[in-house]
Order: structure tokens, then C-alpha cells, then sequence
């Protein structure tokens, strides 16, 4: 959040920024623990769009074996899943579906944007008329990983990464933000 | 007064400590028993105190999460029966292992208790009920989220249910007429006795194809793969397909329970009990005439024991059915519990008919 | 009138024609570096080697003249083998620094090597170190050591400029390009021996490192700098917009026509695009108030501008209009239709003359530095310096209410304390033009005009050939053609003029201005037709196209 | 032959699904026996060589990469220091995805001439396809670091510039002549 705009922000807000939720013994043990659930289990839901999904299979498989992160129970309801993998070429199509489908899920959710063309568009970024410019257009993506597709071992590296961010947040402070 | 609290002992030693339990534990079996069945590792990460215990905390995570994750009631769905849905599901799949002998007696201060929480003399028409109701927390739930496909789901589980539960109630009949009861704790104690004065009369002996017919239909009730068509995971046609959160969670635990509850049902008809063959209530009586006498705890600790790996063994089998075989289409589930179970059942209630009038 | 036959064609040519002339007449390719068409024959380089039948050894075909019954083989196996090892020698001392060099892409070294060369080398010396990136004058930098010694530059300064200032020294595999001591290449046509040069010797010093030429894109055009009315290629680098600083004209090259050019364009045209990307740029219309500029909306300005106008001419006072021959004719016209129609001015003064002679000579530069100065006099604007001076006399007198300016720099043509005294008294000046300079700060309305590389139209140029220029670039920010900004104001004034491209502009003035009858756009064509006095335009010149590398 | 003679049509026996059920079960039993019994002498250290499991455990241990295998770029550097990139622009122009974005400057040592002035790579656009590796007339940039794990919080993070690219330390031991030769190691 940038210093210029903190004097314009409601009192909640305010109140998050000034650390009045992070400094309480209960909050950071509650929030250490359902950090810590959160992110040992990560439901992905199954959602793939382009070749990118093929590599997410390829980390789900024994090989790379995504399940070890207790990543591995992929919902296929959005209702069920915690992680959205947007694994692939977001066209203008699809994007108002996956829009819908990330409103589907219930908080706590994390978006990964694997690959190039989730990124920023990929290969598509300047004369693609039918591909988003990158699907943090329509969802707020918490880790972005580049490749095209990205190796197995990237999206795990990616899916790590979101570990670290959970494992930073605190849960109090994000209900009172989601009611803000 | 004493009989309650009897029962309240059973119900909490049963289905608090042992199906419960059993039925978290499955979560991480079925994770773990996969990876191991596909070269993989499985979950493993979760620590607590720097301890990984095989993934074990995964389980605990799992739970953590759906407990404190967002419980979404979708828009136009009858909130209350949206909320009770899940409840009747895991009511009745609980409901059904009061009748489940996992003991014969046992005896304290004098007083006999049997093992088992409740001692119904009609033990399999409770059964059939139970069972019966579980397709409402299903239809239930599907009807009130408001959503095509999870009505979709509901319509599938409901015939899918229906059809199968004709199947097992009539390979069931065989079994009622090899040992001329319907109490559940007769038909486990009637396969203690012994054929030809060597074999045990286990029911997979008298009813090798109700056996088969039970297991399948009981596999299909489950609705697990490979009879997953009213959860539909591939096509997200499936009753629970809204519920989020502990809803859900509800229903994932209720897959297991009834995993259980199938297990332990076959164990019971088939699979002898908790009998140990040759151990009677006052100790072995080998057939080579010689006799180990026991104190009668220890003979009821090996009595459930005995019912406890009976059941495992058989959650194994059932794991390791649904973690091979791809799922059925929708027509063929239909074709094998309308074809081939009922009619399957039918000639097993005629040849059981024909060799018990020929052995008189 | 001799017959010849090259490679199984016949055709017949005119006397005194060499075989190379005669070959491009038959639509045959032959390679060349030293010849050029503007250029004397020196028979250098021997690329263009030759089979012609009876002759014992192989024919440089630029330099020898047809003959009747001769048969020319171009593409024997001979003459293959012949040019592949004149290839060869030729990048003996070569650097082959492509990389590096900004010829790379419109190198002729490169296109003959994948269309005649591909040859295994066979050299094993050492290449010859030659001076490396002399800057020999202001535009020009070169490279001796991948010079071919075509010597086209050599005779460019001979034969073209008249100034000699590059000559070869040395001797053998030691000679060497460089400027005479003492000289450097600094004529006013210097930049032209870039362009004849077909390798990466010489290069420009502007356009040094900023942009690859194959991002460029290339729109026909004229040049604007002054009343010859120069053919030329704008260079844009569109696709990749961080190159060049910015810059979205990257070079301008002359382009072919015999009528007006030739081959040729003097520096002061070739540079004079610069203001085109300048920080000076007017981006928004702009109202004075208080000394300040504030941005305004189109709308409101115009508005602001129609209730100015209007309530001067409802009290009767006078509104005046100063033109500008760097208009197009299209604007020009534009501009007459609205000082006749809806202002009612019949007379308006275009032609501000500079205060100091402007450089001139008799070859390609004049020293009238307007495009179109002969458009706005066929056009019926009052061309003669004395009218602009009236005009600000007549505003010292104050009798002036509102005045309208084009472009003009009004302190390049008078004494500064004349236009001041003069500005001053005006109430409200307008100032329609592309780029800020002091007459634009006198104005109370600034409207941002498009320069004319980023609109359609046509230039009349000193003899009278009007000639077409398309849009290279998009108008900047929200600048507009001088025709539409006019079309709005006028709608202000509730007269429609119904234009939507500059075509129609031309269409319409086609239709009534007798000096313009009977041309379109599509009549123009690359090379222009020439006005007629009597109202009838002359016949189209003939267009031949330049015949370039085959590909393959 | 026609393709359905291949396949005879299910039995009797065969269409009760007991014989399918069998058989695939053998073979996902057979795996998971042989693979507990492999995790358990694994664990005891008696037999150390055959793995239960073909994971390689990512964080901890690598997959090994086979040498052709593209990974994150870098910059070459001369023996000087300076980046061996002469600004030549045949990457930017090979790249499919227009990734690469280059502006040149004079050098001063007149024997080079040319140097980039902005070199970046944007990952967010590059589909790692190597081209501009091929293109590479000076052998400045290489995609062999070795490095994957690329993944970033924004996308600022992604977008590389020349003082990162000429600094990236390569993973070489990352790759590895015959991978498929690497077996995992076991971590429970």
C-alpha cells in the first residue's frame, strides 16, 4: 500500500495497517495454526485450459507427485477448492467463466497464474485479439509463474512460494478486510 | 439406568473411538495407500514440531481447513434443509453400526454384556432401513442447493441407490436362510460353528455369490468408484457439488462412514463376526481335540480384534477397488444392478433353497 | 535501333544503352555494386560479369554497349561461378560485422550472397585493418573497413555535389575510402552517399544504433521543406515504440522521380523531420488566461472560439486570417472554403518571406521553404509578402478584432517590437499550428495541428507538380489536420462541410478549382501530374518501376 | 484388418466384471506390495538402492535436467566484464512473443562499437523457446542455467534487466548428461 493514499483510507483499514490485529499472543497463535492448515492443504480445483494443464497433470503424477504439498485432492467443484491453477491461455471467452468460477469459491482462495499466457498474455500479448492480457485482469493472482508451459517443478516452486505468502497472512486481518 | 449407561459405554467405544476414528484415518489411507499404489510418495509435508509422521497431519489440516473455511449457502436454496442435508447423511450413517455386533460377551461383575450397542432381534431390516435412509441426506441436499447439477447428482444417487439396495436386500435373503435369523448377533454367532468338525461355517461359505453380490451392491451404495456417478467428480455432476466448508466436509465423512458400515456389515454376514475360529466363550477347542482355556476379556479383546482386521482387511480391498477400477457410465450401472445383481440374487435365493432341502 | 537476345528473351533497344540497362529493360536482374543509374560508369567491381557469345572472355555488362545480334547469357554457369568469385574477393578484407552494422538488412553485400554467393571460403589470411568508425562529416560516418571500393561515393561528390570531397588511397588490398586531408564530407547533399552506398561504410550519424532497419515501416511521401517538393520514403519504427528515444520517424530516404528529384535530397529535407517528434509539440488546445496555457477539451475550445468569432462579427468587427503555405492544398482549401463561406474574408495572406535570405541553389534547394506556396496561389490566396504586411499594419491600427494564424512565425519575418505592437492590439489571436514558438505564445486559443507526416494530402510544388504524401504516423496526441479542425469550427457555425477523408477534400476541390480538374488521388499516383495553366492537367507521367533484387 | 476384430466381445464370464476386477487389481496390488516392502527395507537401511517410489521430492533434491533442457537466461559476459552483447537485435527480432526489448548505445571501444544500453526480458511474455539463443551471433545470451524456480509475487518480478542478466548465478549441477540414469531419493 503506498504512503500517498493512507490518509484516505476507512478506519478498518487504518486499523490493519497500524498492526492493531497483529500484535495479540491469541491472534498470531490462531492464525500460526489456520496459516498453517491453510496451507498444508491447498485443494486445487481441476481447471485447466490450455497445454499448461498438461504439465500440471505432469506435477499431480508420480514424478513430481504435487500431493506431497497436500496439494493433491483436486476438487472439481469450485466450491470445494481453495486454489485456483489458471493453467493456460485465458481467452476472452473464457475469462468472464473464470471470473465466475473464482466468485464461486469460498474465502480463504489463492490464484496461481501458470504459464506464459495466464501471465501477461504470452505469446499472444500483442497481436492476440482473442486472448486476455493476463488474467490478473479479472482475478487477483497471488503468484505468478512464467513459462511456456512452465516444468512441474516451476508450478511446485510457485505453489511453494503461495505457502510463504499463507504462512505471512494473518487470517483476522483478512476477514476484516473481505468485510471492509 | 445401568443399561443406558451400558450403552452409552458401547456407542462411545465404538463409534467414538473406533469407527470415527477410522474413518479419519481413512482419509490418510486412501491418500497414502494411492501414492504407494502409484510410485508416489504422497502427502508429507505438514509438520508439527519438526514431525512429519507419514503425512499423518495432512489429515489434521484437512479438517482445520474445511472447519474454518467460508460455509456458502447458495442463493435460492432452502437454507434449512441445505443445513440439515449433510446432518441426515451422517446421522444414518452412524445410526447403522448400532446394530453391528463387534463382539460376543463380555462379561463384568457377573453381568453378561453383549457387544454390540443396540440388540435389535430384526438387526437386518434396521439394516435395510438405514441404509434406506441414507439416499435422503443425498437427495436432499442435491434437491435443496438449488443447482441443475447437483439435482442431476440427487436423481443419479437416488435410482443408483434404489436399484442397488434391491440387490443387496435380496442376496441378504440367503444369507437369513442359511441361519433362520434376522438378529445380527445370531448370524455372527451361528458362523462360529463348525463343518465336518474342522471348518468354520462362515457365510462366504454357505453364499459365495451373495457374498460377491454384496460386495458389489454394498460398494455401489458407498456411491465410491468404481459407482461414483452421483458425485461425478469428472463432469461435476454431483449432490454435493454446492457445499463448501464443514457441508461438505460432512459428506466426505459420510463417504467413509458408509465405507465402514459396508465393511463391517460384510465382515458380519460373511466374513464370520468377530468369531476366531475354534475360540469358543471358555477358550480354543482346537479340532485336534487339544483345549486352551481363556478368562472370558480376553477372550471378547480377541473376538474384536478378530472383527477389527476382518474390517481393515476389507477397507484395504475396497480402497484398493476404488483406487483401480475407472468408473462405470451410468448405463452400465444400471444394467449390472438391474441385469446381473438382481438376477444373480435371485438364483442364489434358489440354489440356497434347493441345497438346504437336500441337507435337510 | 540493335536487336540482342539476353538469356532467350529478344528485345530491342536503344543505341548507345549498356547490356545492365538493357537486361532491366527485359526484366532481368543483373547484380551491381559500383554502377548506380545517377552515376557516371566506371565498370568497378565486376559483379555484374556476363557471357555474351563471340566475345572470348566475360563482359562487365555495365559498361559494355549493346550491340545488334548479340546474345547475352546472365545466368550461364560461367557467369554463376564468375560472380561467386568476385563475391569472394570482394569480402576478402570484409569485417562481416553485421551485428554491428546499421546497413544490416538493406546490405547488398548480404542479399548477393544469398542469392549469388554462398560459396565455401577458401581465404585463410588475416583480414586487413582499415580506420573504423571516422565520422568524415556532420551526417556521415564511415567505415573503411567494409568498404567495397565501388567508388559511388567518390563520383556522388565528383559528379553530383561538385565538391570532391572523398577520394581512394593506397594501393591493392591496402586501398582505402577516406575523405581528402583537410575536406570533410559536409556539402548540402552529403547524407546521399549513404544511401548509394550498398554496403555499411557509410552510415548516417542520426540514425546510428537506434533502429533496426527491418522494424521499419516505409509510406511514400514529399518533402516538406521546401518548394521543390522532393520525393520521399518516411521510415517509421511503429512495432517497437522504446527504440529510437521515442522517436517514431526514424529516417527519411529520397525516393525515385525523374521529374523532380531523381535519385537525390539535400540534407537540410533529409533532417528537417525532426520537429515532427519535438518536445515542442502542441498535444491538447490550449486557452491562455493570465499568461498561463491551460489544456482544454476540443469541444470546449472550439466553442470557446465560435462564441469569440461570432460575437465579433455580429458587432461587426473584423476578423482576419493569416495562412500558411505549409498547409497542403487540401487545408488550403479548406481554409478558403472558410473564410469565404462562413467568415465572408476574401483575402488572406499566406507567404511570410524570412528576414535573412534563406540558402539556396540550383540544384535541388530553393529558397522559397514552403511546400506549397504555388498550391495557395492556384488557390486564390494572396502570396506576396506586402499582404501580411498590410495585414499587421492593419492591425496596429488597430482594426483588427480577431486574428487567425497558421503556423507562421510571425518574428522570423518582421522586427519583433512590429509583431508585438501589432499582436497587441488585436483582442484575441487564434494560433493553429503544430509546435510552440514565440508568435504561439502571443495567442489567447492554441489548436494543435497534425505535421504532415501524420495526415493525407498534397503539395503543389515550385513547377506546378502536385504531388501526394500519405500519413506515416498517427496524430499525435489529440493534434488534428488543419481540414478537420476547420470542418468542426465551421460546424460551430452551423455550415457543414461534408468531409471525411482528406480525399474528399480533394474531390471537391478538384471539382471547382479549374487548376486541379481532372485529378484524384488515384490519378496522382507516386510521381504527381503537373497543374495546367489553361485548367486541363497534363498526361500522367509514365511510371516504371525500379527493378529490385529477385528473390528467390 | 478392421479395428473391431481386434476386440472380442465380452463373454459371460467376462461381462459379470469379476475377471476385470481381478486383473487390475493384481496390478495395483503387485505396486503397492512392491512398493511398501522397498519403503520399509528403505527405511530400515537394508536395501538402499531400489526406490518404492520414482518422486523426485522437489524442493530438497532436483529432477536432473537433460542438457538440452531451456531454462532461465542469462548474459554472457567478455573477459573484461562487459557484456558480450553487441546490441545486434536478432534475438529481439527472433522472438515469437516479443519479450526482449533492447536499446543500443555507442560503445567506446570503436573495434565492438555497439553495446545495449536496456536489455530486459520480460519472463511474464517469454515462452522459453530458445530462439533467441539460436539467433545469438556473439553467444551473449544462454538459457543453461539450470534455474526453474522463476515463480514471482508480481509481475515486476518477472521482468528481467540487463544488470540481473549478466549476474545470474547457473545451477549447473542441476544438469545432468543421462537423467533418466538419476534415480530419487526416498525422504518420509
Amino acid at each position: 500500500m503506498a504512503d500517498s493514499i493512507q490518509p484516505y483510507l476507512p478506519e478498518e483499514i487504518k486499523a490493519i495497517y497500524e498492526g492493531r490485529y497483529g500484535d495479540n499472543v491469541i491472534i498470531t497463535s490462531v492464525d500460526k495454526i489456520l496459516n498453517w492448515a491453510k496451507l498444508s492443504s491447498l485443494w486445487p480445483m481441476t481447471f485447466g485450459l490450455a497445454c499448461c494443464a498438461i504439465e500440471m497433470m505432469a506435477a499431480s503424477a508420480s514424478r513430481f507427485d504435487i500431493d506431497r504439498f497436500g496439494a493433491g485432492v483436486f476438487r472439481p467443484s469450485p466450491r470445494q477448492s481453495d486454489l485456483m491453477i489458471v493453467a493456460g491461455t485465458v481467452t476472452m471467452k473464457m475469462a468472464d467463466r473464470i471470473k465466475l468460477l473464482y466468485d464461486q469459491m469460498p474465502e480463504p482462495k489463492y490464484v496461481i497464474a501458470m504459464g506464459s499466457c495466464a501471465t501477461c498474455g504470452g505469446p499472444y500479448w500483442k497481436h492476440g485479439y482473442h486472448v486476455l492480457k493476463g488474467v490478473d485482469q479479472i482475478v487477483p493472482v497471488d503468484v505468478y509463474v512464467p513459462g511456456c508451459p512452465p516444468r512441474p517443478e516451476a508450478l511446485l516452486d510457485g505453489l511453494l512460494k503461495l505457502q510463504q505468502k499463507i504462512r505471512r497472512e494473518s487470517h483476522i486481518r483478512r476477514k476484516v478486510e473481505a468485510s471492509v | 439406568m445401568q443399561a443406558l449407561a451400558e450403552a452409552a459405554g458401547k456407542f462411545i467405544f465404538f463409534i467414538g473411538l473406533i469407527v470415527l476414528q477410522i474413518a479419519a484415518v481413512l482419509t490418510w489411507v486412501e491418500r497414502k495407500q494411492s501414492a504407494v499404489m502409484q510410485d508416489r510418495i504422497g502427502a508429507n509435508r505438514a509438520t508439527i514440531f519438526g514431525m512429519r509422521m507419514l503425512g499423518m497431519f495432512h489429515m489434521l489440516a484437512d479438517m482445520l481447513k474445511l472447519f474454518t473455511k467460508e460455509f456458502f449457502i447458495p442463493m435460492g436454496a432452502r437454507k434449512f434443509i441445505y443445513l440439515l442435508a449433510p446432518m441426515i447423511s451422517l446421522l444414518f450413517a452412524l445410526v447403522g453400526f448400532a446394530a453391528i455386533p463387534f463382539g460376543d460377551v463380555l462379561i463384568i461383575g457377573g453381568r453378561e454384556i453383549p457387544l454390540q450397542i443396540a440388540n435389535i432381534d430384526i438387526g437386518i431390516l434396521y439394516i435395510f432401513a438405514v441404509l434406506g435412509m441414507a439416499v435422503y441426506g443425498v437427495v436432499l441436499g442435491a434437491w435443496a442447493s438449488n443447482n441443475n447439477y447437483a439435482l442431476l447428482g440427487g436423481l443419479r444417487a437416488s435410482a443408483q441407490m434404489l436399484s442397488y439396495e434391491v440387490a443387496i436386500g435380496i442376496s441378504l435373503v440367503g444369507v437369513i436362510m442359511v441361519y433362520q435369523t434376522v438378529d445380527l448377533m445370531e448370524i455372527a454367532r451361528a458362523q462360529g460353528q463348525l463343518l465336518w468338525g474342522w471348518l468354520p461355517q462362515w457365510g462366504i461359505l454357505w453364499q459365495p455369490l451373495g457374498f460377491l453380490i454384496f460386495m458389489a451392491a454394498g460398494i455401489a451404495e458407498t456411491k465410491r468408484i468404481p459407482f461414483d456417478a452421483p458425485e461425478g467428480e469428472s463432469e461435476i455432476v454431483g449432490y454435493f457439488i454446492e457445499y463448501s466448508g464443514m457441508g461438505f466436509g460432512m459428506y466426505f465423512l459420510t463417504d467413509f462412514l458408509e465405507t465402514i458400515l459396508i465393511a463391517s456389515l460384510t465382515v458380519t454376514f460373511f466374513l464370520g463376526g468377530f468369531q476366531v475360529p475354534y475360540l469358543y466363550a471358555d477358550g480354543f477347542h482346537f479340532p485336534w481335540g487339544q483345549v486352551v482355556l481363556l478368562p472370558n476379556i480376553v477372550v471378547a479383546v480377541l473376538q474384536f480384534l478378530s472383527f477389527l482386521i476382518k474390517l481393515i482387511l476389507l477397507l484395504f480391498i475396497m480402497m484398493a477397488i476404488r483406487w483401480t477400477l475407472p468408473r462405470f457410465r451410468y448405463d452400465q450401472i444400471m444394467h449390472l444392478g438391474w441385469k446381473i445383481l438382481l438376477p444373480a440374487s435371485l438364483i442364489n435365493i434358489l440354489i440356497t433353497a434347493v441345497v438346504l432341502t437336500l441337507i435337510g | 535501333m540493335p536487336t540482342i537476345t539476353i538469356d532467350g528473351k529478344e528485345l530491342t533497344v536503344d543505341e548507345g544503352k549498356t547490356v545492365i540497362q538493357a537486361a532491366e529493360e527485359a526484366g532481368i536482374y543483373i547484380p551491381r555494386y559500383c554502377y548506380h543509374p545517377g552515376l557516371r560508369i566506371v565498370g568497378q567491381c565486376r559483379i555484374c560479369l556476363v557471357e555474351i557469345e563471340k566475345m572470348p572472355k566475360l563482359q562487365v555488362a555495365c559498361y559494355t554497349r549493346v550491340q545488334d545480334g548479340m546474345v547475352v547469357h546472365v545466368n550461364s554457369e560461367k557467369a554463376k561461378r564468375a560472380r561467386q568469385q568476385v563475391l569472394e574477393f570482394l569480402l576478402v578484407n570484409h569485417p562481416i560485422d553485421c551485428p554491428v552494422c546499421d546497413q544490416a538488412g538493406e546490405c547488398y553485400l548480404q542479399e548477393y550472397y544469398m542469392q549469388f554467393g554462398l560459396y565455401d571460403p577458401k581465404m585463410i589470411e588475416d583480414k586487413n585493418k582499415k580506420h573504423k568508425a571516422v565520422p568524415v562529416g556532420p551526417h556521415v560516418m564511415l567505415d573503411s573497413e567494409r568498404c567495397i571500393l565501388c567508388t559511388r561515393c567518390v563520383r556522388f561528390c565528383d559528379e553530383i555535389s561538385k565538391t570532391s570531397e572523398l577520394g581512394v588511397f593506397n594501393r591493392g588490398d591496402r586501398s582505402e575510402l577516406l575523405p581528402y586531408p583537410g575536406k570533410t564530407l559536409d556539402n548540402p547533399y552529403s547524407a546521399n552517399v549513404v544511401d548509394i552506398c550498398p554496403v555499411g561504410a557509410l552510415t548516417e550519424r542520426d540514425f546510428r544504433f537506434k533502429v533496426r532497419v527491418w522494424y521499419l515501416d516505409e509510406t511514400k511521401s514529399v518533402c516538406p521543406g521546401c518548394a521543390t517538393g522532393c520525393n520521399i520514403e518516411i521510415h517509421t519504427s511503429k512495432a517497437r515504440p522504446y527504440k529510437n528515444e521515442g522517436r517514431r520517424i526514424a529516417r527519411l530516404k529520397p525516393r525515385y522521380n525523374p521529374e523532380v528529384n531523381d535519385y537525390w535530397i539535400c540534407d537540410y529535407g533529409r533532417y528537417g523531420f525532426l520537429f515532427v517528434d519535438d518536445d515542442s509539440r502542441i498535444q491538447q488546445p490550449l486557452v491562455q488566461k493570465d499568461g498561463q496555457f491551460n489544456e482544454v477539451e476540443w469541444d470546449n475550445a472550439l466553442y470557446m472560439i465560435h462564441g469569440v468569432l461570432n460575437q465579433a462579427l455580429e458587432n461587426g468587427k473584423s476578423v482576419r486570417i493569416l495562412g500558411s503555405p505549409q498547409m497542403s492544398n487540401e487545408d488550403l482549401y479548406a481554409l478558403k472554403r472558410f473564410g469565404n463561406e462562413v467568415l465572408e474574408i476574401h483575402d488572406i495572406p499566406v507567404t511570410v518571406k524570412p528576414l535573412e535570405k534563406p540558402y539556396s541553389d540550383d540544384f535541388l534547394i530553393r529558397e522559397d521553404k514552403n511546400p506549397n506556396t504555388r498550391g495557395a496561389a492556384l488557390l486564390g490566396f494572396d502570396t506576396d509578402h506586402a499582404a501580411t504586411e498590410k495585414l499587421l499594419a492593419d492591425c496596429r491600427n488597430g482594426g483588427v478584432h480577431s486574428l487567425i494564424i497558421f503556423h507562421h512565425d510571425l518574428f522570423k519575418g518582421f522586427a519583433a517590437e512590429d509583431v508585438r505592437s501589432a499582436l497587441d492590439k488585436v483582442e484575441t489571436v487564434i494560433f493553429v499550428g503544430s509546435n510552440m514558438q514565440p508568435t504561439a505564445e502571443l495567442a489567447t486559443y492554441i489548436l494543435p495541428a497534425c505535421t504532415w507526416a501524420e495526415k493525407d494530402g498534397t503539395f503543389t510544388n515550385h513547377a506546378g507538380r502536385v504531388q501526394k504524401f500519405d500519413a506515416a504516423v498517427d496524430p499525435l496526441e489529440n493534434s488534428l489536420p488543419e481540414w478537420k479542425i476547420l470542418r468542426r469550427l465551421a460546424k460551430q457555425f452551423g455550415h457543414a462541410f461534408a468531409y471525411f477523408e482528406a480525399e474528399d477534400v480533394f474531390r471537391d476541390m478538384a471539382k471547382k478549382v479549374p487548376a486541379f480538374a481532372g485529378m484524384s488521388y488515384r490519378a496522382l499516383g507516386d510521381r504527381g501530374m503537373v497543374i495546367n495553366e489553361n485548367g486541363r492537367p497534363s498526361q500522367q507521367a509514365e511510371v516504371k518501376e525500379e527493378l529490385t533484387v529477385v528473390s528467390k | 484388418m478392421n479395428v473391431h476384430d481386434k476386440y472380442k466381445p465380452l463373454t459371460w464370464w467376462d461381462k459379470t466384471y469379476i475377471p476385470l476386477v481381478i486383473d487390475g487389481l493384481s496390478v495395483t496390488l503387485r505396486h503397492f506390495f512392491r512398493n511398501i516392502r522397498l519403503h520399509i527395507l528403505n527405511v530400515l537401511g537394508i536395501k538402499t538402492k531400489e526406490r518404492g517410489a520414482v518422486t523426485y521430492q522437489y524442493p530438497e533434491e532436483m529432477r536432473p535436467l537433460w542438457p538440452r533442457t531451456r531454462t532461465l537466461h542469462r548474459l554472457m559476459r567478455r573477459e573484461d566484464g562487459s557484456p558480450r552483447c553487441v546490441a545486434c537485435m536478432m534475438c529481439e527480432t527472433a522472438c515469437p512473443a516479443r519479450c526482449i526489448y533492447i536499446v543500443a548505445e555507442e560503445r567506446p571501444d570503436v573495434q565492438i562499437e555497439k553495446q545495449p544500453k536496456i536489455f530486459n526480458i520480460d519472463l511474464g511474455k517469454c515462452v522459453f523457446c530458445g530462439y533467441c539463443v539460436e539467433a545469438c551471433p556473439e553467444d551473449a545470451i544462454r538459457m543453461d542455467t539450470g534455474i526453474i524456480d522463476i515463480a514471482s509475487y508480481t509481475r515486476n518480478g518477472m521482468l528481467l534487466t540487463k544488470e540481473q542478466l549478466l549476474n545470474i548465478q547457473p545451477k549447473v549441477e542441476n544438469y545432468v548428461a543421462r537423467p533418466d540414469l538419476v534415480e530419487g531419493q526416498p525422504i518420509y
